[in-house]
């Protein structure tokens, strides 16, 4: 089966191929049902080819090579088929498959509809080169094909201008991230002399330094958090909300941004080598996690919400392999992907509902209007807020556990955790309230109303999906991590405390953050809009911070953007321009002027041309002369 | 006694050229030029002398026809000048420059 | 056969000499179709070419005896992929070069003549016929920045001239000392590559020698800090000519550095690397800082050029297999990329007769096709992986690591700068709603337009997914070069890691 | 002290007081004077080196015909009167008197150095026969080696008839005025 | 005693100086039709033109009989003259120039007016000077051919006697040249002191098989000779006067002019320093190479600045004057690449003139580089043909200008002076300057109503102008190897 593993790639390629050029003579609803076909197609042929790994026992991981690339570098178009990669490619095709369903109504109308669907299964080819990458080469294209994919769908609104400021400033944050992934994968080759996975690993032991990895690892962290929206770079992920909704939902929840996560789990054999670098990302992931999650609390935009939460629930899973709990990161990615995706979903049909408003100040009492999307979107919160027995709470429990148990700085990153677990609680119900519950604050002419089958089908799989999902991998049966075996080999994993006891005390630390946190905010927020207003008041300039998201894009803008801008202007104008270019055209001045006073000489009258020939006569005739005594 | 020949031959051909880079009558300068070609006889028939070569005496009067030559066109281009601008000075003519 | 490769394009110009100037109508399309001629050659000895490190279809024969200079052409992998790209570009741009109308004749005249001298440069193994080429390009390229191009035309036209003229004389004064060496040392003049490089220098003399060689070259790559006419030049030639300017002629710079400097000198290459990949560094940053913030999208376009080539001259200092081979096909990428740009840019000049960026936004409401290829061709000089672009600099950039691992690191920061300048001119033309009249009315690409760009496309498509076409008749000659320098040095390919033990050693103390 | 000597310096005298003559006089017509002084002292230094027929010669053709032409131009096209000799060229005269001074001083220095040998060929004193310029002696080896040297004179005089011919003779239109 | 001693007749070789034999009797010729008959002036102008190819051909002649080397005496006349492989190279090119420039002189010579006799005369005269002087083996023997070539040059330099330029022209060449003449004979006669000898071959012996311990007066002759010479081919600093001349000579004649007095003098100083001071060459190869660095950078530099395309042309030589320095600088074995250089060079010379003739008219004096902006839209195959032949000027690859000067720059490579050689290159490029800015005021700039015309002799001129200069760009060979032969006796 794995022979044709190629399909996974090659059938959303074809996708997009076809609709990019033969797109426009479809009819609407076509275009997108050829592109949800195509990407669910490739979701039968991973979930055909995963069947053995299912199965359990011995399965080796295999490598499916397609063709030559850049053999000098070691990077060639080859698969890797393993439990992990199967696990994204599943997420990412299911998943997938779901938006691409919803975006068919979701997109309803809009006059490059075709279009957006080739974009869509563009992204979804370049993830699965991504997931299903055979080498860091490979991976790499992936990586990037993602970036150019995310460029593309959040500037799809081209007339906006914010949208395609927010597309490239997508575009270059990755890029700045890239700068160090690209560099890590120099040392890469300079230290393996190959970039294929099994080359490597099969070298970690002997070849690799621990300076060696953990200059890999940290450049790889780079790379990771430019695309996985970590501190400092997450600042792209929230203006990327420019996009349609099913690409938020698509690229930046459930699959783009979980790509950094997929690296560091991909590069676990080197991160074992390096624990600095793994503290780094654990570190990191902690601190994104809590400071994206306080901005949160204060967002208004619905999506601004989910784009804050997100960055937060990433920290999470950075938090969780940068403690080498690589299973409970990668858990808690699946799960992720599974509620997120229905947040956002969910927030798109609110925002077409609400002819796209989406200030949740203007929203409130949807419920009774919208019962699919409210339920669903209430079962999503409960999940990411953590409350047993939904999905969040078992991928995030295992995360926390695991830093519990590794203790030392861990330790702290566990108190991190909880606290954040709460304040994610916190917000996400505050969303839900204000969205769903309380009186109508809606703007004149807006009348909601729930959104079609195609969309709230999505919804419903999604949040079927949000209530299971956390049941792989429980303390009762550790389903996931037998199935993730095969792709950790020889790394040592972290798990969560060895017995009940401890697993129910940090579970019902947990659980109490995440009840306290929705119940905070049901109090809170169902409430007269003066109210909660007091509410937030309370918190003093606190709240406006949050608001200002720490005012990091300013900051940015001038201490980064403002300079580098005046700086490239000094180049072009001052030193380009005038120091360079004028050095050239000083050296034509200069002939010409040497000429022009050379000029003079040329009086036109014969007699100094007498003088100038008897001048040049004696100097000769000396010079000569002199070398004849 | 050669050797005072060739000098006073030097000089003669100092002073004549002297007079061209000095005077500024196309005629006086022209002299001049005479002047310096009777240095050159001086020097080849003196040589001539020297080396008991007789070659010295023609060639010296090579350079006497070729200063007649010279002469004539010279004239004619003075006299021409003149005629179209009433003077004798090279300082004049100085048009073209530059 | 390949004097006829050289030949073809010149007796292509005599044939569109001889229509008369009354038929002018003609003289496009049968100067475009002649000069498919040349390209049909060039596929067919592609196609047959070995992959082997000796040079092929070797021709010789003498020109002037007594000074040594025969008529010696052939191709190996590094000439042979730019022989077919210049043979590409050419008809690209004839036909893309429908908006001259005054004296047509004469452009499609110079045209042919500039390939003719283009494919001479690629092809000769003897210096003097190199140098012949190398200089007589200049005259075409001149004419057509000078009688077709914008406002400061003749500026532009003699300032490229001269600096490049000024470059090739130091190179012709090379060219001459080394043989008369040759004769000094063998007894008979010679300017056969091969010959010449049997010479036994001097190091200060090797030295002398490389400094001019590189000089020239550099000043035609254009290695910064000498770059300043290639701006200018590009933004006042004509759409063709910028094609071809950056398309081919400044490889003929690189080209050289990786013939003739590391041929010649190997040791002294090597110990001149650091100089070469500070300025390679230098260029690559700064060319892209400055392009930011052009207001002439075609300066900004010229700049990237800069930048781009700045790679090439870092991976082929960097003398290891990656980056050698990333050097030769970032030859032809940029040639692709940067000649489908100009292009573009050319097509949205004959629509809007203005190249500057704030004069336009939102053209993609009017000319979504013309944004859509404009897009794919930023992101294939970027260097998104998939496209072309990125298979250059991805090998130079990670073969140069072993070797030069700093420059390699700041190289790397090209790439994010080539985003922010690709995509800010992105945004402010295209993006946004269409404030001005004249930007909602433009018309969209004619099917002719889409002819011209689709192949390029295709090529940057193909050779950013299957660059073993070109690669593998790439790597034997690369390989020779760097067996070659190995030889007669000091020096050592990196081996893979090494790295770990002696740069990064910090953990193991 | 020999007879030659005794002329050699007289006429040196005077041969350089022409010279000097025909430099500084402001009148053109004693430069002309000046400069037949100069003609005729040579030509008596030619008959003391035996130069019999050369100096014959001199005074036919220099002193009788060049100067007589010089002479009648100068009465012809009239500045035949004393002219202004200032100098109105800048720096003309310091550059001169520059060049001249650094001549003389170069010759003083050879003459000191003892380096410098004027006819460093000559094998020994001349002898007066080898080099008796009969108008025979002459004109054999005029018309012997030096024929075709002699046949080219002619081209000269034909150059000088044309030349003269085409300057003077002719007279094209109104001369247009400008 | 007087009268007995019969002198004996002197052997002549006609053969030997039967190409200026021709040319002498040529200018005879037209000028005794021109008194007898008063023909039309074409009638006058076709029998020089005829004067000449006979000349041509009786050089062709002599050529093969030397060839063919059965035993002719090669220094007849007592060694007035040498009969070589140089003197026959350098008739050609005499000859092929002077045919050029009569051709470029037609639209001259029927404006000149009844003067066209002499005009034409002179033109042969001058010819047949410089040729005596290229072939010339005794310092005598070529004052007196300098002396023929230049009084006539003076003369033709005179001739639009309408234009206050010419006369201004012609007294300021007389005036330097003849004071440059008396200086190049005061050399032949120190010369002559110092070595006891005219004649060039026996000047090489004296100075090969003697060692000279006071060799001051030959140095100081030979500097005299050199620079004599320098001035006629417009070395700098000796160059003064060129550019004042040919922007006041008429427009017709001064492309002849320049080309053949440059072809005459290098000829001269060639043979001279090849044949007769071989041995000194440590010593005036120094000078010979400053003179030429200067000349380039001079002549480029100034070149640079002048808003008129005679002087443009003028200065232009001096740099050239400079590159062909560089060929000597080998002495023997560059004699070959000074030649072709000359030969090239001086037809582009020529072509050139022809261009400044078309458009200022023949004894006009509107040269001004302005009066050429749209030449190319006015007169398309004039512009295109005057672009090649200046860019065969600059040295662009594929004309013969580049071969000329890669020749004489590896001659002296070779010589040793490789900083001349820097020098040159680097004045080339400063060279491409000025004659690109011709080429763009003729194709870049628009016409401003003024009207040109050309001639069918002048397109001849500019036809064979540029099929030599692609030619022998492309396929030097032929011309390289005849050139090869050029060494003086």
């Amino acid at each position: 089966m794995t022979d044709l593993l190629w399909l996974v790639i090659a059938l959303p390629l074809a996708g997009a191929f076809v609709l990019h050029f033969f797109g426009r003579y479809l009819r609407e609803p076509l275009s997108g049902w050829l592109a949800t076909g195509a990407i669910a197609a490739a979701f039968v042929v991973s979930a055909v080819a995963a069947v053995p790994f299912f199965q359990g026992g011995d399965v080796e991981a295999e490598q499916i090579a397609i063709w030559e690339w850049m053999p000098a570098i070691g990077a060639n178009f080859e698969l890797q088929w393993d439990p992990l990669s199967a696990l994204m490619a599943l997420v990412v095709t299911g998943v997938g498959s779901l938006i691409h369903l919803f975006a068919i109504g979701y997109m309803h109308g809009d006059e490059r509809f075709h279009r957006f669907f080739t974009y869509l299964n563009l992204f979804a080819a370049s993830m699965l080169t991504l997931v299903l990458a055979g080498n860091y080469g490979m991976l790499f294209v992936g990586w990037e094909l993602v970036g150019l994919c995310s460029y593309l769908l959040v500037g799809f609104w081209y007339t906006r201008p914010t949208a395609a400021a927010a597309a490239k400033k997508a575009f270059v944050v990755n890029r700045i991230g890239d700068f160090g992934f690209l560099i890590g994968l120099m040392v890469v080759f300079a230290t393996f002399g190959t970039m294929s996975y099994t080359g490597i690993f099969e070298r970690v032991g002997s070849e690799l330094t621990t300076g060696a990895a953990t200059a890999i690892g940290l450049l790889f962290l780079v790379g990771a958090a430019g695309k996985s929206a970590q501190v400092p770079l997450y600042v792209w992920l929230p203006d990327a909300m420019e996009g349609p909704t099913p690409v938020s939902a698509l690229i930046h929840a459930a699959t783009m941004v979980t790509a950094g996560v997929y690296v560091v789990a991909r590069s676990a054999p080197i991160y074992a080598e390096a624990p600095i670098a793994s503290g780094a990302v654990a570190v990191i992931g902690a601190i994104t996690a809590i400071w994206a999650a306080s901005i949160a609390i204060a967002q208004s935009d619905i999506k601004r919400v989910l784009a804050y939460s997100t960055v937060s629930q990433l920290g999470y899973m950075f938090m969780g392999v940068g403690a080498t709990a690589y299973v409970a990161g990668v858990f808690h990615l699946m799960t992720h992907a599974f509620f997120k995706a229905l947040l956002f979903l969910g927030a798109g049909s609110v925002i077409h509902a609400m002819s796209d408003e989406q200030d949740m100040h203007k929203m409130g009492g949807l419920r009774r209007r919208m019962p699919v999307t409210a339920a669903t979107m209430g079962i999503a919160t409960l999940a990411i807020a953590g409350i047993p027995p939904l999905a969040g709470f078992w991928s995030k429990d295992e995360i926390l556990g695991s830093l519990f148990e590794r203790g030392g700085m861990y330790a702290a990153l566990w108190i991190v955790g909880l606290v954040t677990a709460l304040m994610t609680a916190f917000y996400m119900a505050r969303q839900w309230v204000l969205v769903f519950w309380g009186e109508p604050r809606w703007e004149e002419g807006v009348e909601p109303h729930e959104s079609p089958r195609v969309m709230t089908l999505p919804l419903i799989v999604l949040a079927v999906l949000s209530i299971v999902a956390g049941f792989v991998n429980t303390p009762l049966r550790f389903t996931l991590e037998h199935f993730l075996e095969p792709a950790f080999e020889g790394v040592s994993l972290q798990h969560p405390p060895e017995g009940w006891g401890m697993f129910l005390l940090l579970a019902g630390l947990s659980t109490l953050a995440g009840v306290a946190g929705v119940a905070a905010a049901w109090l809170a927020y169902n409430r007269p809009p003066q109210a909660w207003r007091r509410f937030q008041d309370g918190f003093g300039r606190l709240w406006t911070a949050w608001e200002n998201a720490y005012w990091v894009d300013d900051l940015y803008a001038t201490t980064i953007v403002g300079p580098g801008r005046r700086g490239a202007e000094l180049a072009a104008f001052q030193v380009d321009a005038g120091g360079i270019d004028g050095a050239v055209n000083g050296v034509g001045w200069l002939f010409q002027r040497v000429g022009q006073s050379l000029r003079g000489l040329q009086t036109g009258y014969v007699r100094n041309y007498g003088a100038g020939f008897a001048a040049g006569l004696l100097v000769v005739a000396i010079w000569l002369v002199a070398r004849g005594i | 006694m050669t050797d005072w020949y060739m000098i006073l031959a030097a000089v003669l051909f100092l002073i004549g050229a002297m007079g061209i880079l000095l005077r500024r009558n196309a005629l006086v300068m022209f002299m001049c030029v005479e002047l310096m070609l009777n240095a050159v006889n001086l020097t080849l028939l003196s040589a001539g002398r020297a080396l008991n070569d007789l070659d010295g005496q023609v060639a010296t009067l090579f350079v006497l026809v070729v200063a007649a030559a010279e002469v004539v066109i010279g004239l004619a281009i003075i006299v021409s000048i003149f005629r179209q601008r009433d003077t004798a000075s090279v300082d004049a003519l100085s048009e073209l420059k530059g | 056969m390949l004097t006829w490769l050289v030949l073809l394009p010149a007796l292509a110009a005599v044939v569109v000499m001889l229509v008369p100037r009354r038929r002018s109508e003609v003289i496009l399309p049968l100067g475009t179709a002649l000069s498919v001629l040349p390209l049909a050659l060039a596929g067919y000895l592609f196609a047959v070419f070995e992959p082997v490190a000796d040079y092929q279809f070797v021709e010789r024969a003498a020109w002037y005896e007594p000074w040594g200079i025969s008529w010696y052409l052939g191709v190996d992998g590094i000439s042979m992929p730019l022989v077919l790209l210049t043979a590409i570009l050419v008809p690209v741009s004839l036909a893309a070069s429908v908006s001259i109308v005054d004296r047509r004749k004469e452009f499609v005249i110079f045209t042919l003549l500039l390939e003719a001298g283009m494919i001479g440069v690629f092809l000769a193994l003897d210096l003097f016929f190199f140098f012949v080429f190398f200089e007589a390009v200049l005259i075409p390229m001149y004419f057509i920045i000078g009688i077709w191009g914008s406002e400061r035309r003749k500026y532009a036209a003699i300032k490229f001239f001269l600096y490049t003229a000024f470059g090739s004389a130091l190179l012709l004064a090379a060219v001459i000392a080394m043989s008369v060496l040759h004769a000094a040392q063998n007894g008979a003049p010679s300017f056969a590559l091969d010959e010449l490089a049997g010479l036994d220098l001097s190091p200060s003399t090797a030295t002398l020698l490389f400094v001019a060689l590189a000089l020239a070259f550099a000043i035609k790559v254009p290695v910064f800090p000498l770059h300043t006419w290639l701006p200018d030049a590009h933004v006042e030639a004509p759409t063709a000519g910028s094609v071809l300017l950056a398309g081919v002629m400044l490889k003929l710079g690189t080209y050289g550095l990786m013939r003739f400097n590391l041929a010649l000198f190997p040791q002294t290459s090597v110990d001149w690397v650091p100089v070469l990949a500070v300025l390679a560094v230098i260029g690559i940053v700064y060319g892209a800082v400055v392009a930011i913030v052009q207001p002439d999208l075609k300066k900004l376009i010229a700049y990237t050029s800069v930048s781009h080539l700045g790679f090439i001259v870092l991976g082929t200092f960097a003398l290891t297999s990656g980056s050698l081979q990333g050097a030769v096909i970032q030859n032809v990428n940029h040639g692709l990329t940067t000649g489908a740009l100009f292009l573009l840019v050319g097509m949205i000049y004959d629509r809007r007769h203005t190249k500057k960026i704030a004069e336009f936004g939102g053209l993609q409401k009017s000319m979504p096709l013309l944004a859509g290829f404009f897009l794919f061709m930023a992101f294939a000089s970027i260097g998104l992986p998939g496209l072309n672009g990125f298979v250059g600099e991805f090998l130079v950039l990670v073969g140069t690591f072993p070797s030069l691992p700093v420059y390699a690191v700041i190289a790397t920061s090209g790439v994010v700068l080539a985003s922010i300048y690709m995509l800010w001119a992105y945004e402010r033309v295209f993006t946004g709603v269409p404030d001005r009249d004249e930007n909602r009315v433009l018309s969209d690409l004619s099917p002719r337009e889409i002819g011209l760009l689709a192949p390029l496309a295709v090529l940057i498509i193909v050779l950013g997914l299957y660059p073993k076409v070109l690669l593998d008749k790439i790597e034997p000659s690369t390989e020779a070069i760097l067996d070659r320098i190995e030889a007669s040095t000091d020096y050592r390919v990196p081996e893979p890691g090494r790295l770990g033990d002696v740069f990064l050693a910090g953990g193991e103390g | 002290m020999s007879v030659e000597v005794v002329i050699f310096v007289l006429m040196g005298i005077t041969a350089v007081g022409g010279a000097v003559t025909v430099v500084m006089a402001r009148n053109p017509v004693y430069s002309g004077i000046g400069l037949l002084g100069t003609m005729l002292s040579l030509a008596v230094i030619y008959v003391a080196q035996l130069a019999h027929f050369v100096a014959a010669i001199q005074i036919i053709v220099y002193a009788g015909a060049v100067m007589t032409l010089f002479l009648f131009v100068i009465m012809l096209i009239g500045v035949d009167r004393a002219e202004d000799t200032s100098e109105n060229l800048p720096h003309q005269r310091l550059i001169v008197g520059g060049l001249a001074l650094v001549t003389v001083g170069f010759g003083i220095f050879l003459g000191f150095s003892s380096g410098f040998d004027w006819v460093p060929a000559a094998t020994g004193d001349p002898v007066p026969e080898s080099t008796n310029g009969t108008v025979q002696a002459v004109g054999e080896s005029l018309f012997g080696t030096w024929v075709l040297a002699f046949e080219v004179t002619a081209l000269l005089l034909t150059v000088a008839a044309a030349g003269a011919i085409a300057l003077a003779y002719y007279r094209t239109g109104p001369r247009s005025e400008e | 005693m007087i009268a007995q001693a019969s002198i004996p007749a002197p052997t002549i070789s006609w053969l030997g100086i039967a190409p200026e034999l021709v040319l002498g009797l040529g200018a005879a010729l037209v000028l005794l039709i021109e008194v007898q008959w008063k023909p039309p002036r074409r009638v006058l102008a076709w029998t020089a033109g005829g004067v000449l190819v006979l000349g041509g051909v009786m050089a062709v002649v002599l050529h093969r009989y030397l060839d063919a080397g059965n035993g002719i005496d090669q220094l007849p006349f007592a060694g007035l003259i040498a009969l070589d492989g140089f003197g026959v190279f350098a008739r050609y090119v005499l000859f092929a120039v002077a045919g050029l420039g009569l051709l470029a002189a037609r639209r001259m010579i029927e404006e000149v007016g009844p003067r066209a006799a002499e005009m034409l005369a002179l033109m042969l005269l001058a010819t047949a000077g410089f040729s005596l002087m290229a072939v010339s083996a005794n310092l005598v023997m070529t004052f007196l051919g300098l002396e023929v070539g230049s009084i006539s040059l003076y003369v033709l330099a005179g001739f639009a006697r309408e234009r206050e330029d010419s006369d201004e022209a012609a007294i300021k060449y007389f005036l330097l040249g003849s004071f440059a003449s008396a200086v190049f004979v005061y050399g032949v006669a120190l010369v002559f002191a110092g070595t006891g000898s005219f004649t060039l071959p026996a000047v090489r012996e004296y100075l090969t098989g003697v060692v000279v311990l006071e060799p001051g007066v030959i140095l100081l002759g030979l500097a005299l000779v050199i620079v004599g010479l320098c001035f006629k081919v417009t070395a700098a600093p000796f160059h003064s006067w060129a550019p004042d001349v040919y922007q006041g000579a008429p427009a017709g004649a001064v492309g002849f002019m320049a080309a053949i007095a440059k072809i005459g003098g290098f000829a001269a100083l060639v043979r001279i320093l090849v044949s007769a001071f071989p041995a000194m060459a440590a010593d005036w190869a120094p000078v010979v190479a400053t003179i030429s660095a200067v000349s380039m950078v001079l002549g480029s530099v100034l070149a640079i600045v002048q808003d008129d395309l005679r002087r443009l042309l003028a200065y232009s030589g001096v740099a050239h004057a400079g590159f062909i320095l560089t060929g000597l600088l080998s002495g023997a074995d560059g004699t070959a690449d000074v030649w072709f250089y000359l030969a090239v060079y001086t037809i582009q010379l020529v072509a050139s003139f022809a261009v400044v003739a078309a458009v200022s008219g023949s004894s006009g004096s509107r040269s001004a580089l302005a009066d050429y902006a749209g030449l190319a839209q006015r007169q398309p195959f004039l512009a295109a043909t005057f672009t090649v032949i200046l860019l065969g000027m600059g040295g662009l690859p594929l004309t013969s200008g580049f071969v000329a000067k890669f020749g004489v720059f590896t001659d002296a490579w070779a010589a040793g002076y490789e900083w001349v050689v820097v020098v040159g290159v680097l004045a080339s490029v400063v060279a491409f300057f000025f004659y690109l800015r011709v080429v763009v005021t003729m194709y870049m700039d628009e016409p401003d109503g003024v009207t040109f015309s050309s001639s069918a002799s002048i397109r001849w001129v500019m036809g064979l102008a540029v099929a030599s200069t692609i030619i022998f760009g492309i396929f030097p060979g032929p011309l390289l190897d005849l050139a090869g032969n050029a060494i003086p006796l």
